[in-house]
């Protein structure tokens, strides 16, 4: 361990804002990322369901209808 | 009203599904604003200088881009047609057009002045008065740009027609506008110029969907 | 010669292989991500000129090298699509777009972060980094065009061509700090003969960079198994797996 | 979750006998002494129209021979070279709202937006004609659209564009139609249909009035042609 | 061959036509280049500072907004279609719409360049490094806005996406421009500048037609 | 002065019976396993599909059932996602130059210039084909459009530009003529010469691939039919 307590570890020597800034940002954006495309491949999932069921009732009213 | 109402809800339906075509001014926006100091060269202090005339003409380029294809789709598709043929509800459908082209195109770009700021090394009395001429100026130019596009939309010649017709209205704009600004880095006051900026903005406003009706009307027969 | 490479193109094995790989990529680039960057931040001296500022350079430099890494990726994905018209190819492009932009974005506004104290500006119209942003504007650009379009199949191929094109910026970016000469620091670490730089400091970033391609490839995992299943909805396969779940 | 669709008697979408402002066999349109002249020919002279409600005009005439210009002026979407067209026996321009507001014309082009899904489009065009929201599921179902409502209609075929588009007619209260080739890019059984729907308004006192290429199989005495040579 | 004499008379011929798609582009220009000293004031020196950049950045604007149309009346009506599927005449018809855009667009620029240096204030060095920087450049130009038309053709996102796909190509062309026409100001040689435009147009012409064709292509299906 | 247009006997135009690449009867498009995805839609599976020298085949169905898709696949303008194309019995991909040269392709959009005049849209056509120039007025006039040969195309009516754009097919010397409803906007005259085009080519041993919502009224006995069924 370089720094000698907490605080100077946030200190960063005085540029505790920028270091921390970029820090910040970049682990911000790259869980958004990872989590977005999570969040697609569940959307995807689940628009694929209602599609298959609505082929399905479009089917049973054809039948119906025929 | 209420169909005033369901245009705009139409309009707003079909940026959210075509959103292209309000990020993409905004993206251009940015770009012209890169291009300057590759163009011109970096030095702080000069581009301080050039950055209300750069900040305005690319609005102005960024805006009439969008404007040109206000109409297109739907007179392609007879959709004006019908409505001039239903002649009532047409009102209702060009106003809707120019407050979403606004929405779209105008806000965005005020929304964006922090960044212009940043990357044009302005101060904060000068970003101050562009965003104030920004706020003027955008409706301002929606309407001149709309009009355009109505004018234009059976022309069919594309972008630079309209900038043809739009550049000689606008300059008058330009001109107040980074007077403005430049009184306002200067320490200046610049209500007057502010003053004008928005009587002529109110003129638009009440003469412009008239001109716009009327223009639609002239392209289908 | 490509005959054993066949198999690997078959968008369900794709797809399943992917779903293989991803948990152990994801994890391994978490891992090195964090002891390259705790070990950056703590465990290393202060630069002598720049103090604890150049700590920033942990996920400075990764982003920013594999922000042009992402780019090459996508640009060969994108050439094997237009000549071989593979699938898996053509919609790994589309895979890789956002990451790169995600990674030239980090690689901007770190920069940016790190430009304030030691140039004394935000931002300054320097080769390099306008370069980084044209870059930004290129992976823009291919996410615009593959979207532009009525067709799937048609955007994709679109975007593809562009990345093609777009690959003339990288040597631009790479080499911009020599061609012209600007505040930008000169490659120090991606020279081949001697790396001008202490090991004690080069150690923590080399790990930060694999940790940065681990999560590249992991991401592509992630996302190509998305893009396969959206592509290839219509297929008993799909449809078996959507019934299953 | 909305249903995709729903079942409909068909009985149910029939249209209510609204009262139309034009009792049957009085003159809804007229018009005299029409003049249309393209690029410096005369396409038509001294022409009269005249329709009654409850009747169906068809022009017919050869390509080129004038019909949609003429359909045009009718709808008041251009001006006339010479002649007036009037409605209720006053003229057009003079009013002009009322004529709008109980005219439904549809032209060569779809009017419909290629980027809105047809549900949406359909929404926009009730809002244009000042009508309340209604189900518009069962009348695209009923159209041979159910499972393709809420897709942008650039997906669709030429055929169901045109079935989108049609479904203005099925709006009601309009009681002059004005059609421009109606059945291109329909299948047979679409026409049957639509010819179907035509008698149902004639018979509760609308008109129409419809250019087309084919032979209409409609079985209704007041069907009339007027048509137009193709001159030079 | 024959076939590509052809083509390259009909595009003429729709020039010939349609005036407005030369014109207008032409008008732009001097348009864009008038609207510089309103807006950033009319200090000689600095008009003269800021040069390279406005002449480059007008000239960029108005050949993107002409190409956007190059290809959309021909896809629209289908003919693109009946060429792609009739394969052969593709390339001649590439061809003739490349020879003829830089005809109508890039030519009268460097036609123009005399006007623009006196609008601007350039000194005779200046002036020549424009004339040739232009007389480079406009083609390289010309090509990769015909890339970006046949990418975008059945896009339908109107020209602002075609702008963002074609400023980031564009970028180094107008780095090495600019540079230039400074070096020219300043009475240094500018060989380097030139002999690296001339690379990326001989790069650019054996590449963008193929690019073109399989743009197109890949639009019709 | 040029002559407007030219009294022709109608022998004069007469196709030469060319020697057509393939003997009638032969087989000259076949295709198998076809199958085609729109909007992750099955439209077809499984599709052969032959086409004969001298063999006409109308491809019917309701709207939305894939002729269209159909035909562009069989033109190469798409690619199908399953099976594949073959010209003469080989890959079209690997023959691709020479069956695009053998080929009359005639979609929903005309392919034809609006700002340009019939003649000069002709030209062009003339050009892209690779034949030499020839009495396009003559053709014009065939087509009943004498008089309206060099006026822009936008100023003619529906039905005359569908006219100018399947002017192409008296081109001749294109074995195959592939083409999406040809008739629409046509007027009855139109229809019938049309027909009696294509039996002359079907006579020469040419082959036709059409689809169309009219009814054909040849007398020819090598009509063949394939039925699109609407899927889910
Ligand atoms: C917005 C601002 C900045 C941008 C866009 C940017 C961009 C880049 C890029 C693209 C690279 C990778 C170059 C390559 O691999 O060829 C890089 C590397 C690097 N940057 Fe930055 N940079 C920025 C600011 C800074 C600042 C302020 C510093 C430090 C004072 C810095 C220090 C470095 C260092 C040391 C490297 C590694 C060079 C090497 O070893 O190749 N950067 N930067
Ligand atoms: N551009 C497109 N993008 C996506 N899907 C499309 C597109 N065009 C058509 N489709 C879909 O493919 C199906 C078949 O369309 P196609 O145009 O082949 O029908 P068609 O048989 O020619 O019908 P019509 O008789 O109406 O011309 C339609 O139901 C439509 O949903
Ligand atoms: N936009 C226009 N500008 C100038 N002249 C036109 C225009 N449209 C049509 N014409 C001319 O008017 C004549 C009649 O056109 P119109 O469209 O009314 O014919 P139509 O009877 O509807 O024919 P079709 O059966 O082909 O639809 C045409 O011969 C044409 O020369
Ligand atoms: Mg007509
Ligand atoms: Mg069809």
């Amino acid at each position: 361990m370089h720094f000698q307590s907490w605080s100077d570890f946030w200190a960063m020597g005085g540029y505790g804002l920028f270091v921390w800034l970029s820090f910040g940002i970049t682990y911000a954006l790259l869980v958004a990322l990872i989590g977005y495309s999570h969040y697609q491949q569940r959307q995807f999932k689940r628009q694929l369901a209602q599609k298959l069921a609505r082929e399905q009732r479009i089917k049973q009213y054809q039948e119906q209808t025929e | 009203m209420v169909t005033l109402g369901v245009f705009i809800r139409r309009e707003l339906r079909l940026l959210a599904r075509q959103k292209a075509d309000w990020l993409n001014p905004v993206l251009f926006f940015i770009i012209v604003l890169c291009l300057f100091p590759l163009g011109v060269g970096p030095e702080p202090n000069m581009l301080q200088l050039m950055a209300p005339g750069i900040v305005w003409i690319a609005a102005l380029l960024s805006v009439l881009l969008a404007a040109e294809r206000l109409f297109k789709d739907d007179f392609r598709n007879g959709v004006i047609e019908q409505l001039v043929a239903a002649r009532q509800p047409l009102l209702s459908f060009v106003l809707a057009k120019l407050v979403t082209n606004w929405l779209s195109t105008g806000l965005p770009l005020v929304l964006l002045s922090p960044l212009v700021a940043l990357l044009l090394n302005l101060q904060t009395p000068a970003f101050i008065a562009m965003l104030l001429t920004l706020l003027l100026g955008t409706p301002l130019l929606s309407l001149l740009s709309v009009m355009g596009a109505a004018l234009t939309v059976s022309a069919d010649k594309g972008g630079i027609l309209l900038a043809l017709l739009i550049l000689p209205l606008y300059i008058p704009l330009l001109i107040f506008a980074s007077a403005a600004m430049e009184a306002a880095s200067m320490a200046l006051p610049y209500h007057g110029q502010l003053a004008i900026m928005l009587a002529m903005l109110l003129f638009a406003l009440a003469l412009v969907p008239l001109a716009v009706l009327s223009a639609l009307k002239l392209n289908v027969s | 010669m490509f005959k054993w490479l066949h198999p690997y193109a078959k968008p369900e094995t794709v797809y399943h292989l992917c779903g293989r790989w991803y948990p152990w990529l994801m994890a391994l680039a978490l891992l090195l991500l964090l002891l390259g960057n705790i070990w950056g931040l703590a465990f290393t001296p202060p630069d002598y000129q720049q103090g604890d500022s150049y700590r920033i350079i942990h996920i400075h430099v990764p982003s920013a090298i594999m922000s042009m890494g992402s780019y090459s990726a996508m640009a060969i994905a994108a050439f094997i699509a237009l000549v071989w018209q593979v699938k898996v190819a053509q919609w790994s492009v589309l895979a890789i777009a956002p990451i790169g932009a995600v990674y030239t974005a980090i690689a901007l506004i770190t920069g940016m972060a790190w430009g304030k104290p030691m140039w004394g500006t935000w931002w300054v119209w320097d080769a390099r980094l306008t370069s980084e942003l044209i870059l930004l504007f290129l992976y823009l650009g291919v996410i615009a065009l593959s979207g532009a379009f009525s067709d799937r199949q048609t955007g994709a191929k679109a975007a593809s061509l562009l990345a093609v094109v777009g690959v003339i910026n990288l040597p631009i970016i790479h080499f911009s700090v020599e061609w012209w000469n600007t505040l930008h620091q000169g490659a120090s670490i991606t020279k081949f003969a001697k790396p001008s730089i202490d090991p004690s400091m080069l150690w923590p970033l080399l790990i930060s960079i694999l940790a940065f391609k681990v999560l590249m490839l992991a991401l592509l995992c992630l996302r190509l198994r998305t893009a396969i299943l959206l592509n290839e909805q219509h297929r008993p396969w799909v449809k078996a797996m959507a019934g299953e779940e | 979750m909305r249903p995709i669709f729903t079942v409909v008697d068909s009985q149910s979408l029939v249209i209510k006998p609204t009262a139309f402002p034009v009792l049957p066999g009085q003159p809804l349109l007229t018009a005299c002494g029409l003049a249309c002249i393209r690029q410096d020919r005369v396409l038509f002279e001294q022409l009269a129209v005249s329709v009654n409600a409850g009747e169906l005009l068809q022009v017919a005439g050869k390509n080129g021979a004038g019909k949609s210009s003429l359909l045009r002026l009718l709808a008041g979407l251009a001006q006339p070279d010479e002649g007036r067209v009037q409605y209720c026996r006053q003229d057009v321009t003079a009013v002009a709202a009322d004529y709008a507001a109980n005219l439904c014309y549809i032209g060569h082009q779809s009017g419909i937006h290629e980027q809105l899904t047809a549900l949406e489009n359909l929404s926009f065009w009730r809002a244009a004609a000042q009508q309340a929201p209604a189900d518009d599921l069962a009348l695209l179902a009923r159209l041979g659209l159910a499972g393709l409502e809420d897709i942008p209609c650039r997906m669709l075929s030429a055929g169901q564009q045109r079935r989108v588009s049609l479904a203005r007619l099925w709006f009601a209260s309009r009681q002059l139609w004005i059609l421009d080739e109606p059945f291109t890019a329909l299948d047979q059984g679409a026409i049957a249909m639509l010819q179907q729907h035509f008698l149902q308004h004639l018979q509760q006192g609308g008109a129409i009035v419809l250019t087309t290429h084919q032979s209409l199989s409609l079985k209704y005495d007041k069907l009339n042609t007027l048509e137009l040579a193709y001159r030079w």
